[in-house]
């Protein structure tokens, strides 16, 4: 009984093309209980890192996932006949690195932080799912304001939004650079 | 002192002017809570005057930081009865914008390295032909799809008030290029979305001959849900023949 | 190197659309011979055979496809109806947007703007309670009118309607062209 629903699982996160949430499996598999099922979940994911596979289940935005594994990459690129993936550019990654850390944020508060107008990029990064709209500020103006999308953690592998890096550990980590280059004898 | 014109850099590389006085704070080793206003105000200054690859809109943006270096470099300048206390240091707007510029500025070389990962990683955007259940053309959709879809529906019906009745002839070779471009974008194709997006029954029509056209070239693929469903067909791009 | 083989042509096999033929993995994986490639194969499926999975390849229209397990199609079924609950086609959202910025509309205006007839897509979102029906326009015919529902403003996240991006909004949003902004795809 066990095993067959490891095997419903998997069908389940196999039959998704989102990343497939506790909530909803168990939404599903009503006539499993949540220990069963959670369960179940891990022992699934086990089999995967022990098994050679081709594929594994990886856990983003929440939920879980049919993935390749990295060192596939090249030859699943020669069979779909693609050289590269577009990767965002340097002006959306800031930009969206502001909405992640100050979120929820408005246009003018982005640009302010980048020091730069920056309602070109903003449109960009709406257009691709990776930033929403989330209302409006009580403020002069009432304007929109901004978060990361659920798409914004699936494309970056993050499970979850506090899997970036805080704040102080990100001046940490700056400061620590700092240090080493001061001490670097290469002045 | 180095001339800055030792480091071949364009303005362009710059994200903006925090990113350009970040760099010479740091090309410096110096701390930015304790920033040399006169040199870096010169250093700043001499890379605007090698402004000729900047645009006017980008200019505007440089020059306002420069006009805030000068304004604190020119409150230093200013003689105290008293020395400053520590919050009333002029530098402390720029050095708190600056700090919050590199703390974002890692956060993105971060995000740089975790979208590199994930580039390696291949996930379906669709699911094989034999899978498709209708739920295809379901999107999850926010806010923005809402109002996109609006403004889209506004901009159609503009576009067709506007064009008065000319002699409607659709372009076959249009009408395929039309569903390549869409498949360029997607994976699919929704046939009967498709058609329903034609304006007219005769721009359909043509939809229509475009697709059985691009279907007999073997460019695309018509695949029909298995069995016993109700026919739903779905168009995929099919990669070229190698042999 | 063996057992990398059969991964690379599961993952293959997984990121094919369609059954994947043995001309084609052939044909990307050449700098394997042909019989290595057909024995990793042919190992490949035994382990489908044997192990408890989900998900199992099958050989299909000549080729090789990942599919579920029949006995698993009524746990899919409902995860699918699950996930189209909360979805919406295009034609639905089309129709929400025209509803929204123009309420209270009667079915004839909304068919007018979309310059499709909307009763069937007017229907599914009765259904899923994204509209409501508010009484009746008094002009021939008296139709009925329609608005949003509260749970419209709950989906998006509104806590009121003019809270809605407005069409200037949106027009700055996407039309704008700003040619000095920084977008390309950095390599």
């Amino acid at each position: 009984m066990e095993n067959r629903l490891k095997e419903i699982i998997e069908s389940l996160i196999f039959m998704s093309l989102e990343p497939l949430t506790l909530e909803k499996i168990k939404g599903v598999l009503t006539e499993f209980n949540e220990r069963e099922i959670e369960q179940a979940i891990n022992e699934l994911l086990e089999t995967f890192v022990t098994n050679e596979r081709g594929i594994q289940i990886i856990q983003a935005a929440g939920g879980y996932l049919f993935s390749t594994k990295p060192e596939h990459d090249s030859w699943i690129k020669r069979l779909l006949k693609l050289e590269r993936k577009n990767r965002l550019s340097s002006a959306a990654l800031e930009t969206l690195s502001a909405i992640a850390y100050h979120q929820p944020i408005t246009l003018a508060e982005i640009s302010a932080l980048r020091g730069v107008d920056s309602s070109h990029t903003l449109k960009t990064l709406l257009q691709k799912r990776l930033v929403k709209i989330v209302g409006r500020k009580k403020s002069p103006g009432n304007p929109l304001i901004y978060r990361t999308s659920e798409k914004f953690l699936a494309y970056f592998g993050l499970n979850n939004i506090k899997d970036l890096p805080s704040p102080e550990e990100m001046s940490k980590i700056l400061e620590e650079e700092n240090i080493s280059e001061e001490d670097s004898p290469t002045q | 002192m180095e001339a800055s014109s030792h480091y071949q850099v364009k303005l362009e590389v710059f994200q903006g002017p925090l990113d350009l006085l970040l760099f010479l704070i740091r090309k410096k080793k110096i701390k930015i809570h304790d920033i040399p206003m006169a040199t870096i105000t010169r250093e700043y200054l001499d890379y605007l005057n090698q402004k000729d690859r900047i645009n006017l809109d980008r200019e505007a943006e440089f020059l306002l930081v420069a006009a805030l270096l000068i304004y604190i470099k020119s409150q230093m300048l200013l003689p105290r009865e008293k020395p400053l206390e520590e919050e009333k240091d002029p530098r402390q707007i720029l050095v708190d914008r600056l700090l919050d510029y590199e703390r974002m500025k890692a956060a993105s070389g971060l995000l740089k390295e975790k979208e590199e990962e994930e580039m390696q990683r291949w996930k379906r955007t669709a699911l094989p032909a034999v899978f498709s259940e209708d739920e295809m053309e379901y999107t999850e959709v926010s806010l923005f799809d809402l109002a996109e879809s609006f403004f889209a529906l506004m901009k159609r019906k503009e576009t067709a008030e506007i064009k008065t009745i000319k002699g409607q002839e659709y372009s076959l070779e249009e009408k395929m290029k039309e569903i390549l471009d869409h498949l360029e974008e997607e994976d699919f194709l929704d046939f009967l979305d498709h058609f329903n997006r034609q304006e007219s029954f005769e721009e359909a029509l043509v939809a229509f001959l475009g697709l059985l056209e691009l279907i007999k070239a073997r460019i695309v693929t018509a695949v029909q849900e298995t069995h016993f469903r109700p026919i739903k067909v779905w168009i995929r791009k099919k990669n070229v023949k190698s042999s």
